[in-house]
């Protein structure tokens, strides 16, 4: 029986849980910020930040549920951020779109397609330079590299031998616009293979696997690294609804991407390792209590005072 | 008259143009698909196919370099972003390439380029989804820049921006286009660099731009019933900025507040400030007064984001205090919220 | 006191950060190249080595998203660029990232980020490398923006910039960079965000930007053999911008002309004039007169350029309008002109 | 005896000629705006502009002079604008940096490194609409390469199928830093030959040589062709000067540029095709002429207006 299975599988749940609950409750309108939900891609995030030490750093856009939690596990500060509360990552500063905690080495999450790139590759320059070992991972969607910020990116990454892992979550839609229409290529891995990094792809939905692709990415970190994963949203862009009949993508497709889904995989694989269904179920329950109490502490905490408006703008020693 | 909304006038005033003449497009991310840039493309697909109305890759920059190429080769693209916050990834070409682009082939060469960009506001937008930036553009020469704040206004003025041989940068605030309002049907214009009195007064001016219009006849009609009569002027095209009108209204009313949907520093509030108070040198009874943004980045919380923006009860103070008035009670008062009918997420 | 010039004091403060504190690091295209942008960076590679001293490939926009990432890591990074045209590429991580990053992570996190940028005149450059966009920076929360006028502003403004916890921009105008003073040898700090009397006088007060405080300096020599004393004020820092320096002098002299290296609309000589208007409101004995750039992008032709800009001639013009002297004779007046030693091409 | 290769030979020597007396005349201080001179690069865009049709559209950057007299063969007008005279193609507002034509065929050129290329896309997306059956070839440098709008051009350029000539004058430096300082890949043309254009390459002087493969090129330009060209520029980056002391570049690998240099490469062949040194020289002091007269003419002129300064801001319906 593998620990890391079970941690692995227990990391999934609770980001699965914590957007389940976030459906839940969007109604109620007390999250008053966009949701971009991760749902049908969280095992891109936590496989990959599972291979990454506590010290290393990531960046994310706005569809940064799963990789924040993946990375922090932080499910008060989580939902504090999305209730807007005192008790929020940024104090409700931030919302949904920005969660962040450099802290624990999440350092920014941003809006704007494809713009905490550049971030990752001066990060990761500054830890080089003061050689901390520390690597920045940086997740965007298969949008990101119609921008040519990427490209840019990855170039200064690659002449500059920086310790920067790319992770493109290709979930093959920006918006509801397939990347069919948007990339005037035939294979983004082949294009970007030829750039000094080394480049990794997958087509799975098994969160071990893309654990040991990052693993073995990590090791030949002295390069830049690419990994090209392949996801499927199962929601609307931007809320919570499904959006199967919008017309743009076909029932059909979540069908086959949910019959693989990354939860049923890993909860397979526990039990065929020799976990029990009580096990298991244990342990969600324990995950299903820690998050309705965040949630529970998130409403029940204060807004930020009216002042909270102006702090901050600049720098703050205290 | 027929009575559409804001988002049907600027729809209708594409598919008129697109039916006139036959060298407008429009394009840009989403433009085609289901949700229609908020239901402004709406049908423009269906009526004139995928090469006058087109999604495209992420690539602002490139985008916006494009529309001038194909603006100087005959066509007239209209270049839509459901943010203004993404045209800064562009400015490189609409400052260094769009805007001097005329001049730099001596006036020769027509650009007829329309760029409509929608500022957002509201359910936690945040920082980088709320910006309105029509300062930046009236900043520089060469680009022309419009805020319609009704519908009519809308229709008018973006047929006129289509059939305008120059770039005109179109700003629409997402809270407006559910304004329902009397638009004709067949295709006008309003001329771009005119501005408009949106309400006659005569004890004091509030000059304000695009949303912040709404607010001031919320605040207008308050206090109308304690007296004080407000005019309120809509510059609608704050380049060229037609400085005319407003000067007028206060010479006329003496007191003069900018209520600009805006940051406050180095923006559009400070030139009609600059301007009225040249203008209107020695006629004026109060300082002008500036109403705009917080001087922060905007907060996605709704508390905070409320305090962000200036509003009815902001303008309806700095008339109190212009005109020495007592404080009105507003506590009962139940301002007009589009929030209400703004639920997530977008 | 020791002389030197500008360039040599942009560079003293580098250097001498660079000595006291391995954090910082200086970059961008062409900064280690033997040009040493047009000498600022002259003996840093040498000094540092090209881990502190680095060239770049040319891409801003991920070269500004690089120095807010390292910044936020722990070391300080100077960015230059030869033209502040080139941050036009840059917008968009300027103002929808670094500017707001240390409000979203609620003011706890550092960005010890400085972007040097020069303004480019003269000798053709033309519309494209010719702009100073100050008020572009000024306009957004959490920027500061400096112009350092004099040698040793530039010193003092650039060794406080390197030091503060958060993002400057450094706006250098290219023709001051021969400019020559007495500067202190040993590391010297001028806080951010406090203007300077660049010269005491009584009759009208001049708020001059960058190169237009030599300008302004060479009109009121030629004004003072009339009789005339000028009062000249640097605000030094555009953002936060001290306004009292300013509200004081022109209150003093009831009299106030903006000289700004840069176009009117919605520019720095709006933001002075408003808020000048509104400080000074009933002590002014004229209005706000704003001298910038012809409302045109910057032609190539010598002719034309000379024209574009503002001048001695043109704030001597307005003195004498606003005091309502009769015109000097000048044309026996030999103004002093960068452009004699500003010999093409760059 | 080839009237081709005449014409193409002409063509170089009128740049070629034009650009020594900048370099004569230069220091008089009459021509106030920056040269970037094309000197030793002029076989690629005469090359080039061979292939074009007359009615085909051409973008370039600031080093654009040849660029210009290949497309557009305007002395008259060129020395105007450099002289910044009423008789310049933009009334001296453009200068060196800016030289266009828009009745020629040159629409633009651009001070700011890569700007003209999505300019040449949408220009070509609009000739696609048209039906009018021109390519629009945008004429860059290596540095563009580096510029992330270069990479966005390229994926539109792709998706949409549009004819465009993207044309890489790869000296091998921006200003002073070398290709390989700049670039995180080994051969662009790897990389970009995976999008979904024609790659074309050649390291080559011989402007025939590139007129064959514009050729070629034009003729698969139902897609986007791609050329990329290695050359030498011989001056500074800005200037009028040798610059081979300054350590960035040695004098040796000028010295082997130069023995291939493209007016002797394409004067040797004139000769071998039965050409004499005679119909050589009396063509070239045809052109010496042609130019000592558009000079004379550009210092004759008058200086534009002072009310010129305010005119075309906007469009001038005239
Ligand atoms: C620069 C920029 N352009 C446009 C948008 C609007 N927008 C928001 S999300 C999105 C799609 C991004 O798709 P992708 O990168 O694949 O991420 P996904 O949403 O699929 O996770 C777009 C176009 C934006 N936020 N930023
Ligand atoms: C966007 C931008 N960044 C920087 C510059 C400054 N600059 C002018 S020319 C140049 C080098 C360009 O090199 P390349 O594209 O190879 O053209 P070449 O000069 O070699 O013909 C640079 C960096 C600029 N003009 N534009
Ligand atoms: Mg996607
Ligand atoms: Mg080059």
């Amino acid at each position: 029986m593998s620990k890391l299975s079970f941690g692995l599988y227990k990391k999934l749940y609770t980001i699965r849980r914590a957007e389940e609950l976030i459906v839940e409750h969007y109604p109620e309108d007390e999250m008053k910020t966009p949701m971009h939900m991760s749902m049908g891609q969280e095992a891109i995030p936590v496989g990959v930040c599972q291979a990454l030490t506590p010290e290393d750093q990531i960046f994310a856009s706005y569809r940064s549920h799963a990789a924040f939690l993946a990375k922090t596990e932080d499910t008060d500060g989580f939902f504090g951020e999305l209730y807007g509360k005192q008790t929020g990552t940024a104090r409700g500063k931030a919302g949904s779109m920005h969660l962040a905690a450099p802290d624990q080495g999440h350092l920014c999450s941003s809006a704007i397609v494809a713009s905490c790139i550049p971030l990752a590759v001066g990060a990761a320059f500054a830890n080089k330079q003061r050689r901390n070992g520390k690597v920045c991972c940086v997740f965007f969607g298969d949008g990101a590299l119609d921008e040519g910020v990427l490209w840019e990116s990855l170039n200064v990454a690659c002449v500059m031998k920086l310790p920067v892992l790319f992770v493109c979550e290709d979930n093959h839609f920006a918006v509801h616009t397939p990347t069919r229409m948007r990339q005037g290529y035939k294979s983004i891995t082949d294009i970007i293979g030829r750039f000094d990094c080394n480049v990794f792809q997958e087509d799975t939905t098994d969160v071990e696997a893309i654990y040991r692709l990052a693993l073995s990415a990590l090791e030949s970190i002295g390069k830049p690294a690419f990994l090209h994963l392949k996801c499927y949203r199962y929601l609307e862009h931007v809320g919570i609804l499904e959006d199967f009949n919008a017309g743009y993508r076909s029932k059909l497709e979540f069908d086959a991407w949910y019959k693989r889904d990354c939860l049923a995989v890993q909860r397979k694989r526990l039990l065929a390792d020799g976990y029990s269904e009580e096990d298991i179920i244990s342990a969600e329950k324990l995950i299903d209590e820690q998050i309705a109490n965040s949630i529970r502490q998130a409403r029940a905490a204060s807004f930020p005072k009216p002042e909270e408006l102006y702090r901050g703008v600049f720098h703050e020693t205290d | 008259m027929r009575r559409i909304s804001y988002c049907e006038a600027l729809n209708e005033a594409m598919r008129q143009e697109m039916d006139r003449d036959p060298a407008v497009f429009v394009y840009g991310i989403g433009v085609p698909d289901h949700k229609k840039i908020f239901g402004s493309t709406e049908g423009l697909l269906e009526r004139f196919g995928p090469d006058r109305c087109f999604d495209t890759p992420l690539c602002e920059e490139t985008m916006t370099g494009f529309g001038l190429g194909a603006a100087v080769n005959g066509l007239r693209p209209i270049h839509i972003h459901i943010r203004v916050d993404f045209l800064l990834l562009a400015m490189n070409q609409l400052v260094n390439m769009v805007s001097a682009y005329v001049y730099s082939t001596g006036g020769k060469l027509k650009v007829p380029f329309v760029i409509r960009a929608i500022v957002g506001r509201g359910w936690g937008q945040g920082y980088q989804h709320s910006k309105s930036l029509h300062s930046y553009f009236a900043h520089i020469p060469g680009l022309k820049v419009v805020l319609p704040t009704t519908p009519s206004d809308a229709k008018g003025l973006l047929i006129s921006a289509i059939r305008d041989d120059n770039p005109v940068i179109f700003i629409e605030h997402r809270w407006l286009y559910w304004a329902v309002d009397e638009v004709a049907e067949e295709p006008y214009t309003i001329p771009i660099g005119e501005g408009n009195i949106l309400r006659s007064g005569s004890d004091i001016t509030v000059v304000a731009t695009s949303w912040m219009n709404v607010e001031a006849l919320e605040a207008a009609k308050v206090l109308e019933r304690t007296g004080v009569s407000v005019e309120i002027v809509d510059p609608r095209t704050i380049a060229p900025l037609s400085d005319g009108l407003i000067a007028e209204s206060v010479r006329k009313t003496g007191h003069c507040i900018v209520a600009d949907n805006d940051w406050l520093d180095c923006g559009f509030s400070a030139e009609v400030a600059a301007r009225v108070a040249e203008k209107c040198f020695g006629q004026l009874k109060s300082p002008v007064k500036r109403i705009g943004f917080a001087p922060t980045p905007c907060p996605t919380v709704r508390c905070l984001e409320n305090q962000f923006y200036p509003n009815a009860v902001d303008i309806i103070r700095a008339v109190e205090q212009k005109l020495g008035l007592d404080s009105i009670d507003l506590s009962n008062e139940d301002f007009y919220s589009h929030e209400r009918r703004f639920k997530g997420p977008f």
